[in-house]
């Protein structure tokens, strides 16, 4: 029942919220805010009540009867690493609720039932442990994420959500044929229709139809990855997005990609994902390469924001496909550290746009001259985006790297040359938009106490994982252990 | 001593010839008579498969265009009517109001 | 036997090709009623005695009536022809013509591939046609008449609101 | 006592923490005492822990501090520890107390800067990060505090920030080391795959007993963790960032790129000195790298004329001898290098500040002159510190550690006497170059009007250090004896009569160099401008003043392609493909569009033109 909450107090306050707009702009906001951090608590407590139980297995879950001919449950299930991204969810979701505070204007109460929508979808995508519940989930991630980008969007605001609604709805598609395709030979093998998670593990199928089954799910994994060449929606996307959009797409949405390669391609189709792994991870090591490369060259700082994701979320293609518990645990300590770095980079250049209302690295410079907390707290991100050791993007990083080095030598020193890039990129941004002279005399506000909260806690965050993450690394063990006993060939 | 294969061929060029008046004749009314040519000869291949399967179904399909004929021919007709009233013309490029 | 089909498919062919070459639309619409009746014959020959008196009452008696009145509120006349006589010129048919002597040979070809015996004639009547008509195609007769009247209120709408749009412009014209 | 150790690095780092956080509001009385009082505590805590490890050694001569574990995946673990030894407590000791010197003398020199507080707080973070790297347990701590003094050193350069130039410098140190760092962290995936641990003891016991002397293994592993010493002690290839790192604050040139953090690589390399043993051919890179660095650096010092360069010159310079004693295996001597390096690079550069301070932000040494009298203080430790690097005989520390290298390098079985020859010559060299400083700032007709002299704050630590120049070196026994608790591979061999014929080379190189800066800057200035005006030695001079067209080349080779390619591929060519997609697509619609002319004829031609294809496709498949 407590997980039923997670999705429905989400659902139900988006609602809520789209009808108290019409009384008060605040009121929503407050509805909002006060879900999350309802949702956050539930997921704290959860965590914590299990903490020395361990995480064994799936140690909570909520099955109810939907369509039930076919083996279609509302079926959910939680485990140490579902609930830890839970966690970042509803933390990133409350945060961006309080970044959107004066940011959005119009529509409010629609904007926050498009927010918490999204969020739903994506506590549900975490959830769920019904294929096709899954797919539901995944699914209604899209539609309000596409009214966000599109009506609170920046200038180019319906070409990159129309771009963003084509590529993840296609490769959802594509998804969908191979959950079907699954469910039928589930079926031919056994007689049993049925969608659950734990009956379709290790349904018997021809190499080939499990290699194809298996493409059909890492293209829309893929997709929303991103890994490169299918990545070109993702710098519109973030950079057209109203912050909160943005916090949430880096945050969030792209870790559904990783977290779907984890739960299911994985576990579903071992010797596909195995034979397949070289290719993932040249492709992981191309996407850290060439997205810090395109980062280097943007001058708009949101963009240059966007393709840092690229090269980031390449370390946890890489490590995800490396398969052992190092490199596993390392690309999900980077998927955690990820979404808070860069949703703080995010924030932190929303806040610099509705202040000087560009994101032109040309139009800035300076600025620490007149925001050093803001500038200073860019500088923190940033240097955590580099994979600064001490702060958690490094912990992940490293991880993966270790466990890559085993696999691959190249890969392994080619990722570390990704590494070095990221230096480039990251210097940059502080170089470009907050270093220099003040040429364009900018005299602007400095974080607000809002602003400086969620920041402040971020920051906290951040190096609280990376001097001490043993507590994450903890949780997501049993699972990836698991995991990594699947792995064939070992 | 039933020629089937005849039979069809017979309803192959009818509905040839019909299929040669609807292209060519820009006069609606030529257009919807040889469109009675080819629904005909579409008619007559179901009832000569009939007899070679010597089942009364092609038969029933052959009521079931003549009902869709007979349909068509009012309607159509209809607005023959209509568009004469209108345009007093039926050449049908004249007629065309759609710009692609 | 054959000599009637023979016949009766010369006679339908060349009835329908004058048809098509007719200038004049009554002198087009007989033509096509000689067509319809040689099928008729043919349907007959085929030993389908019901289809074919079919034909000769609705397709021949009833819609080609049809056509005639049209044709007659029409009123089309020298004028018309001559219209029609400017329209026909020969590159106006070669195309077509081309298209449908391809589409004729495909026909033919997937034709003569199969080898159709010449069978003996076994007449189907009314009987049996009646009896799978309204037992297994029981929807499909339905669907027929619902077809009909469909058409039926079609042409009724369609006929009733020009009728006395064009007594208003008559009489003012009178 | 020793119980304390974790504080060493915990109390500078809070004190940068509260200086981050509060730093803007506070008045900068506070500031310093923050900035310097943590400092302090911290120089305290670690001579008290040297007192009481030399009164009471711990067993095996080591102590391990494990605060709390950090990462433990799978078969890696990896601990916050600090880890206690001669080596680590010597670097600790003279980093705490240099540190504290060269903090007490910024709170005058950077008075009434608007980032007085993000000084500090740099500065504090500095210490903690280098005294993190010193004392860490495995080498992931280790790269750590490495990457941290990497992180200050970017900030310290940049620090005034307004100038780009200044980023620039920045943004180049901390890419160009973290190159190195890159070979460095792959060295670390090397060890940890093949000998399962990153703690340094254990890293060492266990390659000891399973690689041979010469496996493949044990030098890729050294190569790469040479690759990251070389990043950021600025050795060749890698030396181009340090004379660039010098757009900094003085403060931060004497503690971050003269004194400490440049001499994390030798630290590095001594602490692993068990892979490079059984390495040898690493090691003797090691030997060539820094004396080939050590030779090079003089002639690019030789020519430069801004004085901070010239002491950024003779930081590599002297960073080299201490590489070419790590690579004849002389470890202590290094260390002892180290120390005496620490104190009068330090000084230099504090005299140097003290210099341009009082000259209003003056760095060119051809428009100094005459200092002699105007800055009497200035000039009296320029010329201690000075002495030392140089190595004037049986005076100063300098003399004593370099003369240790030199004959430890005469001495060794890898080194010889042309690697010792070329250390002869690179003395020459230093005295050259270092009187040619001398003589032109302090000698010779004044050419700039002294606006500042400096308060006490400024002259107290530079005397202390002035004194630690000459005494830090008199009796090399017990530090050489303490030394080879932690570092046995070094000997020191007391040689008579060849020893002394070593340091009497040595001597005479330095008398060398001395008259020939005599000659060629006081004596006869006119000389050193006709070589100058000779095309020949124009080039010589241009080719020697842009460090050996090293930058020039790196630009050529590595910048500008990786920028060129940013640039050319910013609209990202990948994306062309998905646009030339929906071009298509968009192309398609409209061609199709016009398709639909409302003609009925055209519509029935098309219908039967596609079924008579179709029918052609049935009957030939």
């Amino acid at each position: 029942m407590m997980l039923a909450c997670l999705i429905l107090i989400p659902l139900i306050a988006g609602a809520l919220a789209w009808a108290a707009a019409r009384w008060s702009a605040s009121a929503a906001r407050w509805i909002a805010l006060l879900a999350m951090l309802a949702d956050f608590a539930l997921a704290l407590s959860l965590w914590i009540s299990n903490y020395h139980a361990g995480f064994a297995t799936w140690y909570a879950q909520g099955d109810w009867p939907w369509i039930t001919q076919f083996g279609i449950r509302f079926h959910l299930a939680i485990d140490g690493l579902s609930l830890l991204l839970l966690m970042l969810t509803f933390f990133l979701g409350a945060l961006s609720v309080v970044v959107s505070w004066t940011e959005i204007t119009d529509e409010v109460g629609f904007f926050h039932l498009n927010l918490l929508w999204i969020l739903t979808g994506i506590a549900g995508v975490f959830l769920a442990v019904n294929l096709f519940l899954f797919y539901f989930a995944w699914e209604l991630m899209l539609v309000p994420m596409y009214f966000l980008i599109a009506i609170w969007g920046h200038e180019n605001r319906v070409y990159a959500a129309v771009k963003f609604f084509i590529f993840t709805q296609l490769s959802g598609l594509l998804m969908l044929i191979a959950i079907l395709a699954l469910f039928f030979l589930h079926h031919n093998a056994t007689g049993i229709y049925s969608f659950e998670y734990q009956d379709l593990l290790g349904t018997a199928m021809s190499p080939s139809a499990e290699m194809w089954i298996m493409l059909g799910f890492f293209v829309a994994f893929a997709v929303k990855l991103p890994v490169v060449v299918l990545h070109t929606w993702l710098p519109d996307a973030h950079t057209e997005a109203p912050t909160a959009g943005s916090v949430i797409l880096a945050g969030l949405l792209l870790k559904t990609g990783a977290y779907g390669m984890l739960r299911f391609i994985l576990p579903l189709f071992p010797h596909a994902a195995r034979a397949f792994a070289p290719i993932a991870m040249a492709l992981g090591v191309a996407g850290i390469l060439y997205g810090a490369l395109l980062a280097f060259g943007q001058t708009d700082l949101k963009r240059l924001v966007a393709y840092t994701s690229v090269s980031h979320l390449g370390f946890v293609l890489l490590g995800i496909f490396v398969w052992n518990s190092l490199a596993l645990q390392g690309a999900l300590m980077t998927m955690i550290c990820h979404g808070i770095s860069t949703g703080a980079l995010f924030i932190l250049v929303g806040a610099l746009q509705e202040r000087i209302h560009t994101r032109e690295m040309d139009r800035m410079g300076g600025i620490w001259s007149t925001a050093p907390r803001l500038s200073g707290a860019a500088l923190f991100f940033a240097l955590a985006s580099l994979g600064l050791p001490g702060l958690g993007d490094f912990v992940g990083e490293f991880l993966v790297l270790l466990g890559a080095y085993r696999q691959s030598i190249v890969l392994a020193a080619l990722a570390a040359i990704g590494v070095l890039f990221a230096t480039f990129y990251a210097l940059r941004l502080v170089q470009r938009a907050f270093h220099g002279p003040n040429t364009h005399e900018w005299r602007i506000r400095d974080l607000v106490p809002r602003e400086g909260l969620v920041i402040g806690l971020m920051i906290a965050a951040l190096l609280w994982l990376g001097l001490y993450p043993r507590p994450v690394l903890d949780t997501f063990r049993p699972t990836m252990a698991r995991l990594e006993q699947l792995a064939p060939g070992r | 001593m039933l020629p089937i294969r005849e039979g069809f061929i017979l309803s192959g060029i009818l509905f040839t010839l019909g299929l040669i008046g609807v292209l060519v004749r820009r006069n609606l009314v030529f257009a919807l008579m040889s469109i009675e040519v080819m629904l005909n000869a579409a008619g007559l291949a179901f009832v000569v498969a009939g007899t070679r399967w010597r089942q009364p179904d092609g038969q029933v399909v052959f009521l079931f265009i003549l009902a869709m004929a007979a349909a068509e021919v009012s309607v159509g007709l209809a607005l023959v009517l209509e568009l004469y009233h209108q345009y007093k013309s039926l050449d049908t490029d004249a007629i065309s109001r759609m710009r692609g | 036997m054959t000599i009637v089909f023979y016949a009766s498919s010369a006679v339908a062919i060349v009835a329908t090709v004058l048809m098509l070459t007719r200038l004049h639309a009554v002198h087009a619409l007989l033509y096509l009623i000689v067509s319809l009746l040689a099928i008729a014959v043919i349907f007959y020959d085929l030993g389908a005695p019901f289809v074919a008196a079919l034909e000769v009452i609705i397709y021949a008696g009833a819609i080609m009536v049809l056509f005639v009145f049209v044709v007659m509120l029409l009123n089309l006349g020298e004028q018309a022809s001559r219209a029609e006589r400017a329209l026909l010129t020969p590159s106006m048919w070669i195309g077509p013509s081309v298209l449908a002597v391809i589409l004729l040979a495909e026909f033919i070809w997937i034709l003569m591939r199969g080898s159709a015996r010449p069978m003996q004639a076994a007449s189907i009547g009314p009987v049996e046609v009646g009896v799978t008509l309204f037992g297994s195609y029981l929807i499909g007769v339905e669907l027929a008449s619902m077809l009909l009247l469909g058409g039926l209120v079609g042409a009724y709408h369609l006929g009733w609101r020009k009728v006395p749009k064009t007594e208003v412009t008559h009489a003012s014209h009178s | 006592m020793l119980q304390l150790l974790w504080l060493v690095p915990a109390v500078p780092f809070a004190g940068a923490l509260m200086l981050a956080i509060f730093g803007p509001r506070m008045r900068s009385k506070v500031v310093a005492v923050v900035g310097v009082g943590t400092i302090a505590v911290s120089a305290v805590i670690s001579l008290l822990i040297a007192g009481a490890f030399l009164s009471a050694p711990p067993a095996a001569g080591a102590d391990t501090q494990v605060l709390w574990t950090w990462i433990d995946v799978g078969s890696f673990h990896s601990a916050i520890a600090f880890y206690l030894d001669a080596l680590s407590l010597v670097m600790v000791v003279v980093v705490t107390f240099v540190s504290f010197l060269i903090h007490l003398y910024s709170t005058e020199f950077m008075r009434g800067d608007e980032g007085y507080s993000r000084f500090f707080a740099y500065m504090n973070l500095f210490v903690a990060s280098m005294v993190t790297l010193l004392l860490a347990d495995n080498l992931l701590l280790l790269y750590l505090g490495w990457e941290g003094v990497g992180l200050c050193s970017y900030l310290l350069i940049g620090f005034w920030y307004q100038d780009p130039a200044n980023g620039r410098a920045g943004r180049k140190a901390f890419i160009v080391t973290r190159v190195g760092d890159t070979a460095m962290a792959v060295g670390l995936f090397l060890l940890f795959h093949r000998l399962g641990t990153l703690r340094i003891q254990d890293l060492m016991h266990a390659a000891q007993s399973q690689w041979p002397i010469g496996s493949p293994y044990a030098i890729a592993a050294a190569a790469l963790l040479l690759g990251g010493a070389v990043g950021k002690s600025a050795q060749l290839p890698l030396q181009t960032w340090l004379p660039d790192a010098m757009a900094g604050p003085t403060p931060t040139s004497a503690l971050i790129h003269a004194a400490t953090m440049v001499t994390a690589g030798v630290y590095l390399i001594a602490r692993t000195h068990v892979l490079f043993e059984l390495a040898p051919p690493v090691q003797l890179a090691v030997a060539v790298v820094g004396t080939a660095t050590l030779l090079m650096a003089g002639f690019s010092a030789l020519t430069q004329n801004d004085i901070k360069r010239v002491l950024a010159y003779s930081t590599i310079s002297q960073i080299g001898y201490m590489f070419l004693a790590l690579g004849v295996g002389a470890w202590g001597a290094a260390i002892f290098h180290f120390m005496t390096h620490a104190f009068f690079k330090a000084l230099l550069f504090l005299a140097a500040g003290i210099v341009i301070e009082a000259l209003h932000h003056e760095h060119n040494i051809f428009r100094m002159g005459g200092l002699r009298k105007e800055l009497p203080v200035a000039f009296w430790i320029f010329l201690i510190g000075g002495c030392a690097l140089a190595g004037l005989p049986l005076i100063t520390a300098g003399f004593y550690s370099k003369d240790l290298i030199l004959w430890s390098t005469a001495n060794s079985a890898a080194g010889g006497m042309g690697l010792w020859a070329a250390g002869i010559a690179g003395v020459v060299l230093t005295s050259l170059y270092t009187f040619r400083l001398i003589f032109l700032v302090f000698f010779g007709p004044a050419a700039t009007p002294v606006t500042r002299r400096p308060g006490r704050a400024m002259v107290i630590p530079a005397c202390v250090l002035a004194f630690l120049s000459i005494a830090g070196g008199f009796d090399r026994a017990p530090f050489t004896a303490f030394m080879s608790t932690a570092l046995p591979g070094f000997r020191d061999a007391r040689g008579g009569v060849a020893e002394a014929a070593s340091s009497t080379a040595a001597g005479f190189a330095f008398l060398a160099g001395l008259l020939a800066a005599w000659y060629a800057y006081l004596r006869n200035p006119a000389l050193g401008r006709a070589a100058g005006r000779n095309p020949a030695g124009r080039l010589l001079h241009q080719f020697w003043f842009s460090d050996w067209g090293m930058d020039w080349l790196y630009d050529r080779l590595f910048v500008r392609p990786v920028v060129w390619m940013a640039a050319a591929n910013k609209a990202d060519i990948i994306d062309s493909i998905y646009d030339g997609l929906a071009r298509m697509a968009a192309l398609c619609h409209r061609f199709l569009s016009l398709t639909e002319t409302g003609k009925l004829r055209w519509y029935a031609a098309w219908i039967a033109g596609g079924s008579a294809v179709v029918v052609a496709i049935v009957m030939f498949l």
